[in-house]
């Protein structure tokens, strides 16, 4: 159906309110003088029903993980166990500059995932301060910065992969450094001779993720960070991916200095239509003195938020996503290490057993003899020149038949990619229908090209006008520029 | 072994027979060495009512305070409404992803275009994002967007700046070479415009105020701010605390180039630190536009010409451009934003002034008590909204007899003075408690 | 989408468990002897993922309140304020047989809803231990036999109005009483003259709605109350329909003696797609001392646990539907008394408001010139006579247009009725909406009666072989009865 | 005014200014001394906050236990999952209604075909259905039952018969002349056969016996009373503890014609009395079923050959048959239900035996210790499930003891004998706390 937005609901605008204030019979005036006060405003008018309604279905035209299988590769779109919800016990009301001695039990909590993500990774400590991944990744590049300044080796290059996802480099050039992509080779693993000529002096470190975003384990790692630290360069690991070697192998025994993890991703905590996530970093060594605060720690049997020696300050205003940590904390809980210690073995089962299901297929795979771990990178291209049906085409004709699309055109250096994680947390039988969607899909650009092409048609809305959607005379980003647009006859050119 | 999370683990060997493979295959290219040996030192598996019990332990392990603690500091206690935590509760929205695939995401992405319409309203700017992390991230990418903007090192601060919004401006910029000139307040605690006259020169890429700042005092003449910065070419950057522009101007009024806040306190829960809820938005203008930050969700039509809704001007994002983004940012708070357009929703035109008039009435309330009944002074005079400051003899002294009590009072500036902030989550009871414990240590 | 059954997902019947049982190191064996032990039992085998992606995506092909207007009469079926579910804290956890004194703040919870619902049924005492309206029914008429049985009058007729729902009659048979029914007279309203002559001293009691189904206010109901008194016999009041004068009139002031209430229709209660609901049940004078019991008493300071002195028993096994008379007492608070006081001034606006909308169709309707209150019933036979389009056609237009259907064929003296209850919780939008769906749909009887028939056509499924599912040899009331009849190669007749 | 829950409050002059008519008008038909004059008693409304803070203050009053109370007596602690929490909350379930609409209630009527299947498989039953009030509203309804069927009027029952059902048994039955007749039971607690025996004559309707009984006690010879009961063509009526069918036979493996029992165990939560859920079950006979109470859904296809689901055997139902229908129910337990069928599925076949297992292996392991370590005895020594009863001195006493360190006992049957439930909602060290106070005050 469509659903109106919700300012054009209330259309009699007659006088509505969807909660009501509490008010205390308290003598004070509203004294605001007239030069700051407010005049108007123009929000909706509704009562709860009409906006829980609104909602209600709006979120019934939205797939989640609760809908089906998200084969998105590099967003381990894993079930979220409900019982993470119950983590908002211990962190929905408190606020985080409480007296520490009234928070003993939430910092307990949080002081334990610290404890079992230093275990899983291998390193030795964890800030779990950065609400994101690529907010990880700015302060792990930070911490490299930093610690060169500090050493003071003048490094102005940060190598990446080219098949790193695109948080690196950006990451990298947030912080000022000039980014420096290391190219693959031809199974699609870091050029290792091709690293040494171009690790030098000037490198700082090199962001890596490990299994790559091909699904491919960088088997040469011991290599790669003996070239990396011989040239005093850093290695810094991308944890995006770690659902693929989690309980198998860690970071930190790979020769890692810092590492960022997704607790969103490997940890369960769900993705929100985009966020909120958690991150942690964890560092080695001496990089641990260099980690974002606070960080908890234990101080005769209580326990304190502590700042690390030459800590690079903090990334968010505050502790971190702490609510999410919670339910990171719930989902190792609820594994426990027997559980734990199967993620990387199923979910590596699953992404194999796709690329079993499809390999007799027009698909097309680099390296086809390497196993995958979490997640694999089909190329389209052969159907693509035999038939004229895109990565795109495939992932929307997907999407009619009730699954999500994979990711599609990354990494780069694949031609019309088609990149799929199916987690640990999929059935056979759920895999098994995916490949069946796929396979039949793949059928269709031979039988049925040009239906194909005008998919998805199963769906709330058809394919949507990218170019209306981004020119500038058309370009609408919120209601207030379409009123404007209204007033002003369509003659509103973002210029 | 079966797990309630695992549907294959039972089925493993199954599997890969099918495959023909065995579990090592799959590891082959994993070297030996470095494989984990033995068990890692976790915790065995819990049950879920185990997972429970062990929760209901650590809650008994933090203080059950009487009232929500008077704190502020950037974000605060308020109720959030049963509809929002249902709505959010929703898992179509909150197990989903980014929504690249727009056709099947509709109901997320025209969540998004609420929020930033919403959101657009409240500031009066044209273009906000869908998220940023924080306030603090907020005002820290602003920066970075005016460097990119104009090439220039200097910022201008307010020396009452939000410290913990400062620190995080700090952590981002100080790489990039930035480095931040604080202006001197007034006697009222409102920025001392003779002294940002000194100060501005054709080095400043920015100017940022906060309104209200950190004491809470409401900037009275930003308009002046914006005009000064207008001459020398300055990028203007307003941080606001959205729920008091139910009762002061908007940053579009001032016409200045970007906006950032906290969506907190708009239907999102304290969280002990976060998910919170970074705004940003950018006046109709190209030039800032494309150096936004973040996504952007956009209405257009599909091929029949209906309505939809999808992401637009992707080219600025890192997946796209990966160095030359605007930003790093992949995940944000989309949920918060949804959790904002719920109850901005809720509160409607009505009930958000209202709920800013009593807030605002509840801390002057709890002010003019302290002040009079027991005698504290400020140290800066000016209007507030929320958050007050007062002196105090002793702040640790005054903060155990209150902790004593099951109330957590103001946030610590110094040995003598206290942040305060007050809100419709505090009962007028629990502000006269409050007064009364003061009483007896005072 | 189509959804497996539940069985049928785990299609490799590989070993799965969507919970954990939380197991203590105890020494204890299950000894229970062969003779009595149970030896095999068929239940799917699932992880928590699939059953709830199973749950929620048939959550999403069925229709709530929270998707849309359900108009249906007499089930008033208005917005359930979500706040309603933090009641749950003050009665989830709390077993029905714990010492009263620690459940104080529970009772006093019971104590202010009866005491409010006194209040706005103008009755002595309320009893809360029904478990739903016809419990309360039962329960009522129970006591009407007890109050007959003590006084030693010989009664065993009940009188029913032909217009009352049908829970009435089979309440009065099911203690036995012989139901006879009062025609209306040609207004739809109690005719008072055949009431009277109809009324006798074997007349046990009148059991009357008020408002009646057809929405009318029984104006004479002070003759009525006279004549059922004099005869010796109870008036008990059916509170389906005290949406439609809440706060206007109460059922204690107009002579009744015996009130049950449905929490879930007047009271805001969900209706949980068919129940739980929660009742009432309230008594004037004399018949207070016949009510079900517990009923929660102060007495010094307590409240405690009472027993009327002649009272019934029990109707349900313990203390009622106390986590919705929870819900309940959020509602009233939440309102107040200022809201209840507009419930039927709204309710009544919108019924009336949704006539004028349709008074120039072919809707036909009984004393058009006397308003509604909550509900009105539409007859729709001149269109089925002049097009063949019948009720139950325009109920599935109506699906077919994203609305949930009227009430239809009820009450049975109006031919093809349409039987519509808007309730106070539906804007003025929607409800102008509603009636242009129904206008549409009466339009389509006209214009394209042929796919009016074929309806309705956007929904999961279309409609149902109704032979097929009640015919002795097809009847299919579980996945059991599936399984048999695949063994037995279909011949399992329902004999 | 506004009000959150009453959008046409502020326009309703406008709308009736639209109908040309006034408030006054539509009432007209009220007699005027009839109509409330003033204000009704009734407090103030509340914002959602004030509601919450009531119901704190309320909760605040109720004793905090420190572990979920060892009682029973029909409905017992346990933990309720997450999962079953979160569907029976997905509004499109519970503010549904009755699914007289299938077309667009498919969501509901599968699940409970669900429901009704899952709990054929536990019962061992073909037709169950959909949910009646509780075990006791089952139980008089299933009497009724037999009552239309034979038309006798004495009902044999067991003297162990768990007495809060026995009463709605009472308060059902006796306005239509149905007695009901005690067995003895053997001094294992099981029912005695001999005294059934010579009780058992053609003037009884039905026979009911429960499993496990009020003492917990498994029943081990009921093949022996549907034997009994068929010879006389007496109605076998069954009460089950559904939970206690993962370790013992369920009713249909002896044949019965009627079982009924509570859901309660199985994903419901306490309530303090309500929701429960009524189990109602027939073997698949056309007598039984046709004369069945409550609703039935079951499996069809649509005009298209889909499958789908739609209520059937309608025309035993009040709407319909009036004062002719099988019963007056309308309103039932169809979330609960649900809630059912949620659980249900989570447990599985293996997960519902263990449960099952870890109850019993838990009560019998408290048992054994009051008796073992207190001296308790046991008026019945019959094998039990979940709970049990032991002697005590002084019941109150020991009560007392127990709550003042915030453990609620076992049930109360006479001062002294107390009743206890123990599950997998009582860790072990609850049930070893609750013996140590015990020792004190024994």
């Amino acid at each position: 159906w469509d659903e109106p937005l919700i300012f054009e609901i209330n259309r009699t605008k007659s006088r509505r309110q969807g909660i009501l204030i509490p008010k205390e019979e308290i003598e004070e005036d509203v004294s605001i003088p007239d030069s700051v006060r407010r005049k108007e405003i123009d929000l909706p008018e509704l009562t709860e029903n009409e906006v829980v309604r609104h909602f209600v279905r709006l979120s019934q035209m939205n797939y989640g993980v609760d809908t089906g299988m998200m084969p998105l590769g590099s967003c381990t779109m894993k079930y979220n166990p409900k019982s993470e919800e119950l983590a908002q016990d211990i962190t929905g009301d408190y606020h985080p500059l409480q007296d520490v001695n009234t928070v003993q039990g939430t910092l307990e909590m949080i002081y334990e995932t610290q404890e079992w993500l230093k275990e899983v990774t291998g390193m030795d400590e964890c800030s779990l301060q950065v609400p994101a991944g690529s907010a990880g990744e700015l302060a792990g590049v930070i911490m490299i910065r930093k610690y060169h300044l500090e050493k003071e080796s003048h490094k102005d290059e940060m190598l990446v992969a080219d098949t790193a996802h695109g948080t690196n480099p950006a990451s990298a050039s947030m912080v000022g450094y000039k980014v420096v992509y290391i190219k693959s080779n031809e199974e699609g693993l870091v050029d290792v001779d091709l690293l040494r000529s171009t690790a030098s002096e000037r490198t700082a470190g090199f962001m890596l993720t490990n299994p790559n975003t091909l699904g491919l384990f960088e088997e040469n790692i011991g290599e790669i960070s003996k070239v990396i630290h011989e040239n005093g360069g850093l290695l810094y690991y991308d944890g995006a991916n770690l659902n693929g070697i989690l309980g198998i192998v860690r970071p930190g025994d790979m020769g890692f200095d810092i590492v960022h993890l997704n607790l969103h991703k490997t940890f369960g905590v769900p993705h929100g239509g985009g966020g909120p996530g958690a991150g942690a970093l964890c560092a080695k060594g001496e990089m641990t003195r260099y980690l974002p605060y606070p960080i908890v720690e234990k101080a005769e049997g209580k326990f304190i938020m502590n700042k690390p020696e030459r800590s690079i300050g903090k990334i968010s205003s505050f502790n971190g996503n702490i609510g999410n940590v919670a339910r990171a904390y719930v989902y190792i809980m609820g594994l426990g290490r027997e559980g734990i210690s199967e993620i990387a073995r199923l979910s590596t089962l699953a992404t194999n057993y796709l690329i079993d299901r499809l390999k007799d297929t027009k698909l097309e795979l680099k390296s086809p003899n390497r196993p995958r771990k979490h997640e694999v990178v089909f190329s389209a291209k052969k159907i693509f020149d035999e038939t004229g049906i895109s990565a795109l085409d495939i992932a929307k004709g997907l999407l009619d038949q009730g699954f999500y699309a994979p990711t599609i055109y990354f990494p780069p250096i694949v031609e019309e990619a088609l990149m799929i994680e199916p987690t640990e947390t999929e059935s056979i039988e759920t895999l098994d229908m995916f490949a069946n969607a796929l396979l039949k899909t793949i059928e269709d650009a031979y039988s049925n090209p040009d239906s194909l092409r005008r998919s998805p048609s199963n769906t709330a809305v058809g394919r949507l006008d990218q170019t209306k959607a981004n020119h500038p005379s058309t370009v609408t980003p919120s209601y207030k520029v379409e009123k404007l647009r209204l007033l002003l006859k369509n003659d509103l050119i973002l210029k | 072994m079966t797990h309630p999370w695992l549907p294959n683990l039972s089925s493993k060997e199954d599997i890969l027979k099918r495959m023909g493979k065995t579990e090592e295959d799959l590891f082959s290219d994993v070297p030996k060495e470095l494989m984990i040996k033995g068990d890692l030192n976790l915790p065995t598996r819990r049950s879920e009512y185990e997972v429970k019990l062990r929760l209901k332990e650590l809650k008994e392990k933090n203080v059950q305070l009487k009232y929500p603690p008077f704190l502020g500091g950037g974000v605060c206690p308020h109720y959030v409404p049963e509809a929002v935590k249902f709505i959010i509760s929703r898992s179509e929205f909150y197990t989903s992803y980014t929504p690249y695939q727009p056709e099947i995401s509709q109901g997320i992405l025209q969540a998004l275009y609420e929020y930033q319409s919403l959101m657009a309203e409240i500031l009066d700017m044209e273009v906000v994002n869908s998220s940023m992390y924080d306030w603090g991230s907020s005002l820290a990418e602003a920066v970075l967007m005016a460097f990119r903007i104009n090439g220039r090192k200097k910022v201008i601060i307010p020396e009452l700046i939000n410290p913990f919004h400062e620190e995080v401006l700090r952590t981002w910029t100080e790489p990039r070479g930035i480095t931040l000139v604080k202006v001197k307040p007034n006697e009222d605690g409102s920025l001392n415009l003779d002294d940002l006259s000194r100060k501005l020169n054709e080095e400043v890429s920015a100017i940022y105020v906060e309104q209200p700042n950190f004491y809470g005092i409401i900037e009275d003449n930003l308009e002046a701010v914006v005009e000064l910065a207008r001459r020398m070419k300055v990028v203007t950057i307003m941080g606001v605390n959205p729920l008091s522009l139910s009762l002061v101007k908007p940053p579009g009024e001032y016409g200045v180039d970007i906006a950032v806040g906290e969506g907190q306190e708009l239907g999102i829960p304290l969280n002990y630190g976060g998910p919170y809820m970074g705004i940003m938005a950018v006046r109709w203008d190209a030039k800032l536009v494309r150096q936004m930050p973040g996504r952007i969700v956009g209405k257009t039509k599909d091929e029949n010409g209906k309505q939809g809704y999808t992401l637009i001007l992707q080219t600025r994002e890192q997946f796209a451009r990966r160095e030359k983004a605007t930003s790093n940012i992949t995940t944000n708070e989309s949920l918060m934003a949804i959790a904002n357009a719920v109850y901005i929703s809720l509160l409607g035109k009505n009930g958000f002034k209202e709920l800013g008039e009593e807030i605002y009435r509840r801390s002057h309330y709890a002010m003019r008590k302290m002040v009079k009944e027991l005698g504290l002074s400020r140290t800066f005079q000016g209007d507030f909204f929320e958050e007050f400051e007062v002196n105090l003899k002793n702040y640790d002294k005054v903060h155990e007899a209150l902790l004593k009590r099951g109330i957590h009072g103001g946030l610590k500036l110094s040995d003598t003075s206290s942040l305060l902030c007050v809100t419709e989550a505090h009962p007028k009871k629990a502000i006269d408690e409050m007064v009364d414990v003061m009483k007896e240590v005072i």
